[in-house]
């Protein structure tokens, strides 16, 4: 592997983005997949970073899933957005981040599509005013969260209190990056790095003292392909989606996935437990799986978070053996432990793999 | 008074006893492995008086006066008919003689003693015999001194043709090994070792012009040594000796087989086992005399030689490389040359069909798919079957597709002779199972040939017109469809002219014709073609046609034949057709036309196509 | 491809080396008789060979008539029915899964 | 006295031929090459498809036809500036000539194999250009290429391919890979070679024996179906994939080396000296000529005259006989409208 080859790569797709100043979008179904990742980017961008995140009550998601399985015209979905860009207008920012790939893909579409087609921009100008009688207005610049710990992971690199190294041998984990497709794939010039070999998250895995993994199947689909998913036949194309990724990872030994979109790090836990029972195969040693994480609850790992906060109770796959290899203290009995100390009763053991 | 037995003889007595006995075991066994119903069939033919005689009148004829070499070389036509009908004679004679003049007469001799005299006398007759003047014992001696003199010159070309084939006829002849010189140089010298035991004796036991006075006063100076005479005696009988005893395991060994295997012939039989029964009597009777080399079209690339029919029979015979054989079996153009030119007959095509069906395929084919076929689309509307009896039904085969110009031919010839027709396969057909039966996969070809016929008799037709000889082949000797005339398309032409559906007006084109080998060797079908021919303009003469035409090359007979090699073939073929420059080539098969039609420097077309430029003008 | 084991088809490669020159132009399988009654391709079973799909190229190799079309249009002059028939002795139905 | 000259930029086999042509038709032809000596690309090639023939000759002939003419090389067009018929032209090293005629032959570039980034060249240790083996064949000193056993040529690199923004076929990396293949097969004979193409054109004298005796005697596999993406396994061997249009399976292969055959482009030199004459390009980015069947020497600029790889991709046959048309082009415009002193 030439490395300088790549660094020259990630040079040409470098784009600028302000520190400050962000109207925050959620996503559908991160809270309800991994809940504790966009509580944790809120509270490190506004407490730890000190930035000004604005999020309204009123706002809603992009549509975007609704738009890739076929149910909703694009129309639809662009009057939804340019919804989103009042709220944002009226808010009065002009920085716009929002925290799901999908949603980035469908709003950098959008503003694409607007670019080309002005008149398109017109009639959803028209159909917004219809519709809920609000004006909306470009934002200045579109960013996608990961965008933004990117931009810090210095930042957090400092205050951090753990590294992503392996805390009794000292040598750095071995990091498996999966960027969801919607990031750079359709638009290279909208991601840092490009589309061949994205380096938004390589950045903070190097940041943070991890090494980067680089298998052949780097870009293969993670399995949450809308089309594969979500229609009933397919169901089982997405496992195997899956399962050549981990079948091509797997003699690299990765310690843990880091992963920046809704879909790849829920799929890629959960269906590691289907692959395990199938197959009796896990990927990690003895009996545990490989951690799938979002990029921000490895950031809060790295600035000491407890563990159980950032809701990493909710994986599949263990985070145990991940948190002693970081050195990490945490209560093995709190981890299915309500906030308020009530127990909410430990799963079984799934046969071919651990869950403590 | 002469003794009657001398220990001279017994080399003789021993060997002759050998091959007496390894030639009667040989044949029971041949017959044994002969399929029962065969069996039955050959012994039936030996006593029916019709074909018992037609038995006796093959074996005088090939046997003693090979007729067919006559016709092939008439100088090797002679030196075989003086050896073999002089032996046949000197041993026939000389039982009468030793009969009629027996030293035995008289004498009280133990039976043990009489059989085997029965054996040496009419052999060594002249030292046990002593001169008698009177007028029989004089013509016994000249007859037999006649046909001694007879064989000695058959036995002075034998030589002559072993230093020059070149004089004899023959462009290349077959190599041998050192058993097999040893053995012809022991048939070669028998008999001049006996004139000149007989001569050296004449003076006592009397001779005739050859041997006693050419022999005895010229060669013996007139003076009667004791010891040399025995001397003499001795070389002849051991000579004869080891003549007998290596018969067997040479390629003289057809002298016997050969008659065995006319018999079989005329039994009807066919080889159906590569090693066994027929085939083992037609591997027995090769005399490995090379004549089938020159004629095989495959010997027009050096290093095939060794994959002619003769090699090919020697090596089956030997037992051993399997592999050769099977090799040879597959490279083989079955075009039937060697069997047109072999003296004895011997279908060496027979055995590697059957050494091809040993082939072991692992995988069988499955024709399921065929059995929804219900019909072939044929082109004019489905009308009753009874309009269909008149009918005439053309199947173009599998290669006739590739060959628009014939079946577009055809159709207009039968539309010019305004004949009742279909063009039974015009949207493609089942192939009509030649091919796969050269392949060696019989039943798989039975398949087809049953749906095949099932599917033409259902249309009715009384009367099949076939445009490839290799269809022809398969349809006339396998496919049973009683009450339908099967005809090649040359003959069904033929048969137009003569009763003049057809009349075409003359040119002074040159056409030189190539028979088919399905058709012409196959089937003697030579002079239909040529008679439609003459109808439509000059017909000029290959250098080799008619049954020794050469194969076009592209024959699917042969599976592993290279490209290259095929060229070389056809080239040369071409060469002999267009000998007395004619100014097309006319084929009757598609596959013979496709071959020539890439490399010939003239324009090459199929006898359909020349009959409608006849027709139209 | 890595894990495909060509064992067989160099044995027949050894026999017909033109097999090689085959340059998929598809006339064989256009003309085919058998091709006329089913999705016999000839074309096919020669790439089949080579990427290890034994089991489907022997389904089709089971449906060929051998009448010898193939081999009297093929443009690289390749000996086509002499593969068939080495195909039908060298590989074999049950051996391979 | 300022005698007139015939400038031709570039001194590839395109800018020599014309120059050998002209002298031969009598006038006084200069050639202009920015390096440090003549041949362009000629001379990174070691043999030359169909048949093998040595690179080396090729050049050394067109090179000894141009001993006599006078050169500058490591010189670059600073500025043109056009004067009736007369092109007042001086160099970067200030000299200055009065031309009466400007043939360009600038040649073509070979197109960056990086900017198709999912064949990883660049990235990967295994993957090299064509230009690269070409050089290995001269040199025989690459680390990268040492006794691999799979080997596998990449048809159509920055060529037929609209998103790197060439949509035209570069005419001759067909030939050339596999000629290449064989080469590679005669030094590594155990090794199996593996081409991937969409078409193998194959269009000249002696390509499709070429093709053939590829097939035949050296055993190369041909793939219909290009290479889509290029990855590492641990091992550091290269897995690619590609469907088997053929067969419509996909299949995925290992190999120890990857050759990119890169397709030809303008070459990025002639842009400046074609804003000076405003002479532009067609849409396939290559220098526009006056029409695309008599006038492919000719451009919309009176005086100005192309030849060579620099309006389309061309094999050296073809770009030789180019060379010889422009020559005659430009001895029939000096005849008609140039200096009649000029022509004797």
């Amino acid at each position: 592997m030439i490395v300088e080859g790549k660094q020259k790569i990630w040079a040409d797709y470098q784009k600028d983005i302000p520190d400050d100043h962000y109207f925050y979008v959620r996503s559908c179904i991160r809270q309800s997949f991994f809940p504790g990742s966009e509580v944790t980017f809120l509270d490190i961008t506004r407490n730890k970073l000190g930035k000004d995140f604005y999020e309204s009550a009123y706002h809603t998601t992009c549509g975007g899933i609704a738009y890739h399985s076929d149910s909703i015209p694009q129309e639809t979905a662009m009057t939804i957005i340019a919804r989103q860009f009042a709220l944002m207008h009226e808010s009065g920012y002009e920085n716009y981040v929002c925290s799901c790939i999908t949603s980035f893909g469908c709003y950098t579409e959008t503003l694409e599509t607007w670019h080309e087609f002005p008149e398109l921009e017109a009639k959803i100008r028209q159909y917004l005013w219809d519709s809920c009688k609000k004006e909306f207005a470009k934002p200045k610049y579109l960013a996608h969260a990961s965008d933004i710990i990117y931009k810090f992971r210095h930042e957090i690199a400092k205050q951090a209190k753990y590294k992503l190294v392996n805390a009794k041998t000292g040598e750095p984990l071995k990091v498996v990056e999966h960027i969801g497709c919607h990031y750079a794939k359709m638009f290279p010039s909208k991601g840092f790095g490009g589309a061949e070999y994205p380096h938004v998250l390589v950045g903070m895995i190097e940041a943070w003292g991890g090494e980067v993994v680089d298998y052949p199947e780097r870009r293969q689909c993670c399995g949450f392909g809308f089309r594969q998913y979500f229609v009933q036949a397919n169901r089982g194309y997405s496992l195997s989606n899956t399962y050549k990724k981990f079948e091509s990872m797997e003699p690299y030994e990765p310690d843990l996935i880091i992963t920046n979109c809704p879909g790849c790090p829920y799929f890629l836990d959960r269906w590691q437990y289907v692959i395990a029972e199938q197959t009796g195969k896990t990927y990690g040693k003895n009996g545990y799986g490989i951690p799938a994480l979002t990029y921000e609850e490895v950031a809060g790992l790295v600035m000491g978070y407890n563990p159980w906060d950032l809701g990493l109770q909710m994986h599949q796959v263990a985070i145990e053996p991940l948190l002693d290899k970081m050195g990490i203290e945490y209560d093995p009995k709190a981890k299915y432990k309500g906030i308020n100390g009530k127990d909410l009763g430990t799963p079984i053991n799934p046969i071919n793999i651990k869950l403590q | 008074m002469r003794p009657i037995f001398d220990p001279f003889v017994l080399p003789f007595v021993i060997s002759m006893t050998f091959v007496l006995l390894y030639c009667i075991i040989g044949m029971i066994r041949i017959i044994f492995q002969l399929p029962k119903e065969d069996r039955r069939k050959f012994l039936r033919s030996l006593i029916y008086p019709k074909s018992a005689l037609k038995n006796f009148r093959d074996l005088v004829n090939d046997c003693l006066f090979h007729t067919k070499i006559w016709k092939r070389k008439p100088l090797l036509g002679y030196m075989h008919m003086s050896i073999a009908l002089g032996w046949f004679m000197i041993i026939i004679v000389g039982h009468f003689e030793s009969i009629t003049f027996s030293p035995l007469r008289g004498l009280e001799v133990p039976f043990m003693q009489k059989m085997m005299s029965n054996l040496y006398l009419p052999i060594f007759f002249r030292y046990f015999a002593i001169e008698e003047l009177s007028l029989k014992a004089q013509i016994f001696s000249f007859l037999m001194d006649f046909f001694l003199l007879m064989i000695i010159s058959g036995i002075f070309i034998a030589v002559v043709k072993k230093k020059k084939p070149k004089k004899v006829g023959m462009k290349r002849v077959t190599k041998f090994g050192i058993k097999e010189d040893m053995v012809r140089l022991s048939l070669w010298t028998i008999f001049p070792l006996r004139f000149l035991a007989e001569s050296s004796i004449a003076n006592i036991a009397g001779g005739s012009f050859l041997t006693k006075y050419l022999g005895f006063e010229l060669v013996f100076g007139g003076n009667y040594n004791e010891t040399l005479s025995m001397v003499f005696w001795w070389l002849y009988s051991i000579d004869l000796a080891i003549f007998m005893t290596l018969l067997p395991f040479s390629r003289y060994m057809h002298i016997p087989a050969e008659a065995l295997l006319i018999l079989l012939r005329n039994a009807g039989l066919k080889t159906t086992e590569p090693r066994k029964g027929y085939a083992v009597a037609e591997i027995y009777s090769c005399p490995s005399c090379g004549l089938c080399i020159d004629v095989c079209p495959m010997s027009e690339v050096k290093d095939n030689y060794k994959n002619t029919a003769v090699y090919f029979i020697r090596n089956i015979r030997k037992g051993k490389r399997r592999r050769d054989v099977k090799n040879m079996t597959e490279k083989c153009l079955m075009c039937g040359k060697c069997i047109e030119v072999c003296p004895l007959g011997i279908e060496s095509l027979n055995i590697k069909i059957a050494q091809r069906k040993k082939t072991y395929y692992k995988i069988k084919s499955d024709f399921s798919y065929l059995e929804r076929l219900q019909d072939y689309k044929t082109t004019r509307p489905q009308d009753d079957l009874s309009a269909h009896s008149q009918k005439t039904l053309y199947f173009a085969g599998c290669m006739s597709h590739l060959t628009p110009k014939i079946t577009r031919s055809m159709t207009k010839i039968f539309k010019l002779a305004n004949e009742n027709f279909e063009f039974l396969d015009a949207d493609g057909s089942i192939c009509c199972g030649r091919p796969m039966m050269l392949t060696g996969k019989i039943n798989e070809a039975k398949a087809l040939i049953a749906k095949n016929t099932e599917l033409i008799k259902k249309s009715g037709a009384k009367k099949l017109v076939l445009s490839c000889p290799i269809c022809y082949k398969v349809f006339k000797e396998e496919y049973q469809l009683d009450g339908i005339e099967i005809l090649h398309h040359t003959q069904y032409i033929n048969e137009l002219i003569e009763n003049d559906k057809l009349n075409i007006d003359r040119s002074d084109k040159r056409y030189a014709y190539h028979d088919p080998c399905e058709l012409g060797r196959a089937f003697g079908i030579y002079d239909e073609p040529r008679n439609v021919i003459d109808n439509i303009g000059l017909l000029t003469q290959g250098k080799s046609d008619r049954d020794m035409s050469a194969c076009c090359g592209g024959s699917i007979g042969s599976l592993t034949m290279s490209m290259e090699e095929r060229d070389e073939i056809t080239k040369n073929t071409i060469k002999d057709l267009t000998l007395n420059q004619p100014d097309e080539i006319v084929t009757a098969c598609p596959l013979c036309l496709k071959t020539f039609a890439r490399l010939s420097p003239i324009e090459v077309k199929d006898i359909a196509e020349i009959v409608v430029e006849g027709l139209e003008g | 491809m890595d894990n495909v084991d060509l064992k067989l088809f160099n044995k027949i490669e050894a026999l017909n080396p033109d097999i090689n020159t085959c340059m998929a132009c598809g006339l064989c399988t256009a003309t085919c008789t058998a091709g006329n009654f089913t999705d016999m391709s000839f074309r096919k079973i020669i790439l089949m060979l080579q990427r290890g799909k034994d089991k489907e190229a022997i389904e089709l190799v089971k449906k060929c008539m051998m009448c010898g079309k193939c081999m009297m249009i093929c443009s690289r002059g390749i000996n086509t029915r002499n593969i068939l028939l080495s195909i039908t002795r060298i590989y074999n139905e049950e051996q391979n899964i | 006295m300022n005698e007139y000259r015939i400038l031709i930029i570039g001194g590839g086999p395109a800018g020599m031929e014309t120059a050998y042509q002209l002298k031969n038709l009598g006038l006084n032809p200069v050639i202009i090459e920015r390096n440090d000596k003549l041949g362009g690309h000629l001379a990174q090639w070691d043999r030359l498809f169909p048949s093998s023939d040595s690179a080396e000759t090729l050049l050394e002939k067109l090179k000894d036809q141009t001993k006599d003419i006078e050169k500058k090389l490591n010189a670059k067009i600073s500025n043109i500036t056009k004067e009736g018929n007369i092109f007042h032209v001086t160099l970067s090293n200030g000299i200055k000539y009065d031309a009466a005629a400007i043939v360009i032959c600038t040649g073509f570039d070979l197109f960056k194999a990086e900017k198709k980034q999912e064949y990883g060249y660049g990235i990967y240790n295994n993957v090299i250009t064509n230009a690269e083996l070409e050089d290995y064949f001269k040199t025989h000193n690459d680390k990268r290429i040492d006794e691999p056993k799979r080997i596998g040529f990449v048809h159509c690199v920055g060529s037929r391919d609209v998103k790197v923004n060439n949509t035209y076929c570069s005419k001759v990396c067909c030939a050339t890979a596999l000629k290449q293949a064989c080469e590679i097969k005669d030094e590594f004979p155990y090794a199996d070679v593996y081409c991937f193409y969409m078409d193998l054109r194959m269009f000249g004298k002696g390509y499709e024996d070429l093709y053939l005796k590829a097939q035949k005697d050296f055993d190369i596999k041909c793939v219909r179906g290009r290479v889509c993406e290029v990855s590492e396994n641990i091992e550091g061997k290269l897995v690619i994939k590609a469907e088997d249009t053929l067969l419509g399976t996909p299949m995925k292969m290992t190999l120890d080396l990857l050759v990119l055959m890169c397709g030809m482009e303008k070459s990025k030199s002639s842009n400046e000296i074609q804003k000076m004459l405003n002479i532009n390009n067609n849409e396939d980015g290559f220098i526009e000529t006056r029409d695309n069947f008599s006038g492919l020497n000719l451009t919309k600029e009176k005086g100005v005259f192309v030849a060579g790889a620099c309006t389309s991709p061309k094999t050296l046959p073809d770009t030789i006989a180019e060379a010889r048309a422009a020559a005659m082009e430009v001895f029939n415009y000096l005849k008609v409208n140039g200096q009649p002193s000029l022509v004797q």
